[in-house]
């Protein structure tokens, strides 16, 4: 069930994550980005991690990726336009780019034997009131501090998007 | 558990710059759209006195030197020296950002604000003990960067340096975390001094996990100081970006990057050295000579002084390679006396430029000696100082480091990195030259007199550059003596 | 089998990245670009939560916690630049920011 | 395990089946009502009263020729309803409408399921609902569609925040993320209810709630995205058929949901507002009663012919009505229902109210007030309750 569970979404995430890099309209990867992130949702609840499956949902697909969707209407902007790459990238970007995943994928299940396995609701600490409990105590100077830079993203958005300087 | 394993009054004076800094940030944002900002210089005022605030702030944490916040932060000599270095840096960015901002109609609260903040965060980094609260810190400050590179926006070449700076910054951002994310999965924690213990421990993880983990966080870092092969968004950006912000982001985020990078390699991945000291060894000794062969061919000043920057980080790396305390502290003793000879050298880029910037190129500092020697004296002192002549920051910086570098058995690098030096030196001295025997040009002749705030900005730099010339142990001392507590 | 062993979280997650860093280095629009990097983020939150998983602690979700704040405020931050460099050159390909080439 | 599985399938059938009927019965008690406020009768011709318009709505709608402009991007135009109407079903999963039952030895709840994390659920989903609108403005390739579309992504990641931080304030005085829960931490009278609770009654988050709802389902005063004398039809311009009616659903359905979540965070959720021993048990009782009574006198003097028994006919079904709310057996899980209902039924009745009423926003004034005075608003309000929790806890 839980492998089941798994492939399936891995799979949507993947082939989603794929649909990102090779879409040429961004509206397109911008939709495309929002199924992985829906899918990785699903595999956060499969971790026992709700309350961040949630913030998944509300942050990035309901908050960033508006935001995305909402400059690429805005720019009104078209299909990427094609330009002659340069010959190195055609030849070698694809052959590159399997080596490196085979790579990461060699690495890490080289690391990791099979021993620990993951099924659903082997892990429950990661309600809301044990994500709030350790926010307000282990982590507070960086709850805290982390206020400072949305403060910095508010004020930079306005300083760049104002019509006038002065 | 009680709350005060978490926090206490001490852990809040420990945390005093930051705190000095973000308030006082947040009241020039407020006080901006209140006051009338054609009549007074009181913005920049302000962020002076909060700076120098915070300098006393960062003393006063010095005296309560300790971990903080259950181990959040460490407050030893190594983040107070940077602490006070990037307050330093502050300071000499506000004050020949006056004239600059009021030159091209751009004054205002957020300006000072943003660059208060930026220096914020990049004191948590410095102080930071744990990679989660290092990344936060390298966030605000990253993010705070992007938008003061962007700053001007009717101009076509900032928007360019500040989308540049923020595309390439993140995509580090994102390498550095998933080497965050992959410490965390070997040793079960983020905290330098808990994951050291892990690794040298009896359970330690596979050697594999932690260097990749490693060259991931080199890559995030690499890009953050501009190392080679990460080191072609810098031309650009510093080019770009207005240029007290190009003195500030060459500096400031600059050493603060480099302090997390030795606290991070020489604690958490000490153990490992010897795996990845081959690759520092190749990036050292490529920073430096692409940097330093690119900006041969330079005629844009600015430009020309990022490329020498990626040289400088090379000269860092070379210290970092030595993996020695005494490399830690000669990295340190550089960093000062860099910050201090470049940013002294933007300070007179920026006074000769011009309203909109247009004079950036090397004939238009033609003649200066003639027009203006003080300024052209001073420059001096910079060029002289990033060429590494003695009695000067820049040569005991070099001089420490080589030293260092030959202690470790690095003797290639050393006379590769001394060859290095001499091919810098001939287009230092090209500006050098423009500058005493040519005819004045229209910038040199058209620049205005130097006004109080621009001459402070000159003048203590070169003050600075000279000190540490010719005492250098005053600061080397502190830098020796908190290198060796590191760990 | 009813178990999903650790290694294949981590490895979806390591194929994402990769597949995020693909994007940033292939694709010329800048959004798509932009949207390449947070990929990249997202590869690294499921690695978090999987090792928070693995070591039974909640900390792992902070780390996320943190970096999804990170990431909308780099999102705020990020489009306003690129509105900006979009209203001076009405273009959205990273091949015509050139204006600083010798 | 089996019995949870087929009482679970039940559930979601007569829920389904519900609410289908109920938002198409929203729409009828709309135009009447709105028909009443502007002193006219109103849909009369199909059934009595008009009664069976929504279902002649349906056949209409189905049998529509579904257009497909030659223009659109494909793959989105037609994936754009699809979600709108999805995510807004989505929520309705969560809500509870009343407390545990036990029918036929079978106890359980009367809610598809209970998340401990319930509210953050529906925070999410109505976040992405969004995605329905500004997909459809866009994947139209119209002006007008875009503009709708833009206008109305901004309306609601603008108001998404004060609704968020009203949302806030009751949570803290209820400890809990559970819809169920919350309605657990409210129980007994009126002035255990949230909105009158102490430390600090949640007047005020309970009007912000109300009143960023308004505007996150698009309703007057809030409909700019669909402003007619501006932007034609605004996102849905180009939709006809069931694509159309997908849209028109997704904004009742997200209605409903807004209304069951003012009840069950400010309202008490099914909890009657004075104890049954002074006669709470009575009231639907009484009010089906009334309203026989009333039939039954229209039945007497009929304006049209067959009114003489239709009216008689209703009559006699709110008569045994009445007198089921009387039988303790079914007592104990109507009249929590009813409670549920009629709560929402007020709410939804206010939406309607307002939209005969008012008149619509400049647009720069919406986000005006949005920014600089719901949100300022409603963060005052949460600092204010957190002190006070904190002082009292």
């Amino acid at each position: 069930m839980d492998v089941v569970l798994f492939l399936i979404f891995a799979f949507i995430a993947v082939v989603a994550a794929i649909n990102v890099v090779v879409q040429t309209h961004p509206i397109a990867s911008a939709v495309s980005l929002i199924g992985v992130m829906g899918s990785l949702a699903i595999l956060y609840l499969l971790l026992g991690a709700e309350f961040i499956a949630v913030a998944q949902v509300i942050v990035y697909a309901g908050a960033v990726m508006v935001l995305f969707i909402f400059v690429i209407m805005l720019l009104n902007a078209g299909a990427e336009v094609k330009r002659g790459r340069s010959l190195l990238v055609q030849l070698l970007g694809a052959p590159l780019l399997i080596a490196l995943l085979g790579l990461l994928a060699y690495f890490v299940q080289r690391i990791f034997p099979r021993n620990v396995t993951v099924h659903f609701g082997g892990f429950t600490g990661g309600s809301a009131q044990a994500i709030g409990r350790a926010l307000f105590t282990t982590y507070l100077l960086p709850f805290e501090v982390i206020s400072l830079l949305i403060l910095i993203a508010i004020l930079g958005a306005i300083v760049l998007g104002r019509k006038e300087l002065d | 558990m009680p709350i005060s394993n978490f926090i206490n009054a001490g852990d809040l004076i420990r945390f005093l710059p930051e705190i000095i800094l973000s308030v006082a940030g947040t009241l020039l944002m407020v006080l901006d759209p209140l006051v009338n900002r054609r009549s007074s210089n009181l913005f920049g005022t302000l962020s002076l006195l909060a700076l120098i605030g915070a300098l006393f702030g960062s003393v006063a944490a010095y005296a309560q030197a300790g971990p903080a916040f259950g181990g959040m932060l460490s407050v030893d000599g190594f983040a107070t020296f940077f602490r006070m270095l990037v307050i330093v840096v502050g300071i000499l960015t506000v004050l020949p950002s006056y004239r600059f901002l009021a030159r091209q109609d751009a004054e205002t609260g957020e300006y000072h604000a943003l660059l208060l903040y930026s220096i914020a965060g990049q004191c948590v980094m410095v102080s930071a003990n744990d990679l989660i609260m290092i990344f936060i810190g390298l966030e605000i400050s990253s993010i705070s960067s992007y938008v003061l590179a962007g700053y001007l926006r009717d101009d076509k070449r900032a928007n360019e340096a500040a989308l540049k700076y923020f595309l390439l910054g993140s995509f580090a951002t994102g390498f550095f975390l998933y080497g965050v994310a992959l410490i965390y999965g070997a040793t079960g924690t983020v905290n330098l001094t808990l994951a050291r213990a892990a690794i040298t421990g009896a359970n330690s993880p596979s050697p594999v996990f932690i260097g990749v983990a490693a060259a991931l966080m080199f890559v995030g870092l690499g890009f953050k100081v501009s190392a080679w092969p990460f080191q072609m968004w810098a031309p650009d950006v510093y080019q770009g970006a207005p240029t007290p912000v190009t003195a500030f982001l060459s500096t400031g985020p600059k050493a603060a990057t480099f302090a997390i990078f030795l606290r991070i390699f020489m604690t958490a991945f000490e153990p490992i050295g010897n795996g990845w000291e081959p690759l520092v060894w190749i990036c050292a000794l490529l920073s430096m000579t692409i940097g330093n062969f690119a900006a041969l061919l330079q005629s844009n000043v600015k430009r020309l002084l990022a490329y020498s920057s990626i040289a400088h980080a090379g000269y860092v790396l070379v210290a970092l390679t030595a993996r020695s305390d005494v490399g830690t502290a000669a990295a340190m003793f550089y960093l000062a006396a860099y910050a201090f000879m470049n940013i002294g050298a933007f300070a007179v880029i920026s006074h000769i430029s011009g309203k909109g910037e247009r004079y950036q190129n090397l004939e238009d500092f033609a003649g200066l000696a003639q027009k203006q020697p003080m300024t052209a004296a001073l420059l001096t002192i910079f060029l002289l100082s990033l060429i590494g002549v003695p009695l000067t920051g820049g040569f005991f910086g070099k001089f420490y480091i080589f030293k260092a570098a030959l202690e470790s058995h690095l003797v290639w690098l050393t006379v590769l990195g001394l060859l290095n030096s001499a091919v810098a030196a001939y287009y230092y001295l090209r500006i050098l030259v423009m500058m005493y025997m040519h005819e004045p040009s229209e910038a040199a002749s058209g620049a205005e007199p130097l006004t109080v705030g621009l001459k402070a900005a000159l003048i203590l730099p070169a003050l600075g550059t000279l000190i540490l010339g010719i005492f250098p142990s005053w600061v080397l001392d502190f830098a020796g003596k908190s290198s060796s507590l590191l760990k | 089998m009813t178990q999903v062993p650790i290694s294949w979280f981590l490895t979806l997650s390591a194929v994402l990245f990769a597949l995020g860093v693909a994007g940033f280095l292939f694709r010329r629009s800048i959004i798509t670009v932009f949207m390449s990097i947070e990929l990249m983020l997202n590869a690294v939150n499921l690695s978090f939560v999987t090792f928070a998983y693995e070591y039974k602690q909640v900390n792992g979700h902070l780390f996320t916690f943190f970096v999804m704040v990170v990431a909308a405020a780099e999102a705020a931050v990020g489009l306003a630049i690129i509105l900006t460099v979009f209203k001076n050159r009405a273009t959205l390909n990273i091949d015509d920011m050139d204006s600083m080439k010798d | 395990m089996d019995a949870f599985i087929v009482i679970t399938i039940i559930k979601l059938l007569v829920i389904a089946f519900v609410l289908l009927t109920a938002v198409a019965y929203l729409q009828w008690v709309e135009r009447k009502v709105i028909a009443h406020i502007q002193v006219r009768p109103g849909p009369y011709r199909v059934g009595p009263h008009g009664l069976l318009q929504p279902l002649a709505d349906v056949i209409k709608l189905v049998t529509k020729e579904g257009l497909l402009p030659s223009y659109v991007n494909r793959p989105l135009y037609l994936f754009a309803p699809f979600i709108a109407v999805a995510m807004a079903l989505l929520s309705i999963a969560v809500i509870p409408f009343g407390p545990t039952i036990t029918v036929a030895g079978y106890s359980t709840w009367m809610q598809l399921t209970d998340l401990n994390i319930g509210v953050l659920f529906i925070l999410a989903v109505s976040s992405m609902g969004v995605y329905g609108i500004a997909l459809a403005g866009w994947s139209s390739n119209n002006k007008y569609a875009l503009l709708g579309g833009l206008r109305s992504s901004a309306q609601m990641i603008s108001y998404e925040l004060p609704l968020a931080l009203a949302i806030v304030s009751p949570l803290l005085l209820s400890n809990t993320l559970s819809l169920r829960d919350l309605v657990g931490s409210q129980a007994g009278d009126i002035f255990h209810w949230n909105i009158l609770k102490l430390p600090f009654p949640q007047i005020v988050s309970f009007i912000i709630f109300v009143i960023a709802a308004f505007a996150e389902t698009n309703r007057i005063p809030f409909d700019l995205p669909e402003a007619e004398n501006e932007l034609v039809a605004g996102f849905h311009t180009e939709y006809s058929s069931m694509k159309f009616a997908s849209f028109f659903m997704a904004e009742y359905l997200n209605m409903v949901t807004v209304s069951a979540m003012a009840t069950l965070l400010f309202l008490g959720g099914w909890e009657a507002p004075w104890p049954a021993a002074y006669g709470s048990s009575l009231v639907p009782t009484v009010i089906f009663a009334i309203a026989g009574l009333i039939a039954f006198y229209h039945a007497s003097n009929p304006p049209h012919k067959l009114d003489r028994y239709t009216f008689a006919a209703t009559g006699v079904i709110f008569l045994i009505i009445a007198a089921i709310f009387l039988a303790p057996i079914v007592q104990s899980w109507l009249l929590p229902l009813f409670w549920f209902l009629a709560k929402t039924g007020l709410i939804l009745f206010v939406f309607i109210w307002i939209r005969g009423t008012l008149p619509r926003f400049r647009y720069d004034q919406l986000m005006g007030f949005a920014w600089k005075f719901l949100f300022p608003v409603a963060m005052l309000n949460l600092l204010v309750t957190s002190f006070l929790v904190a002082w009292r806890s």
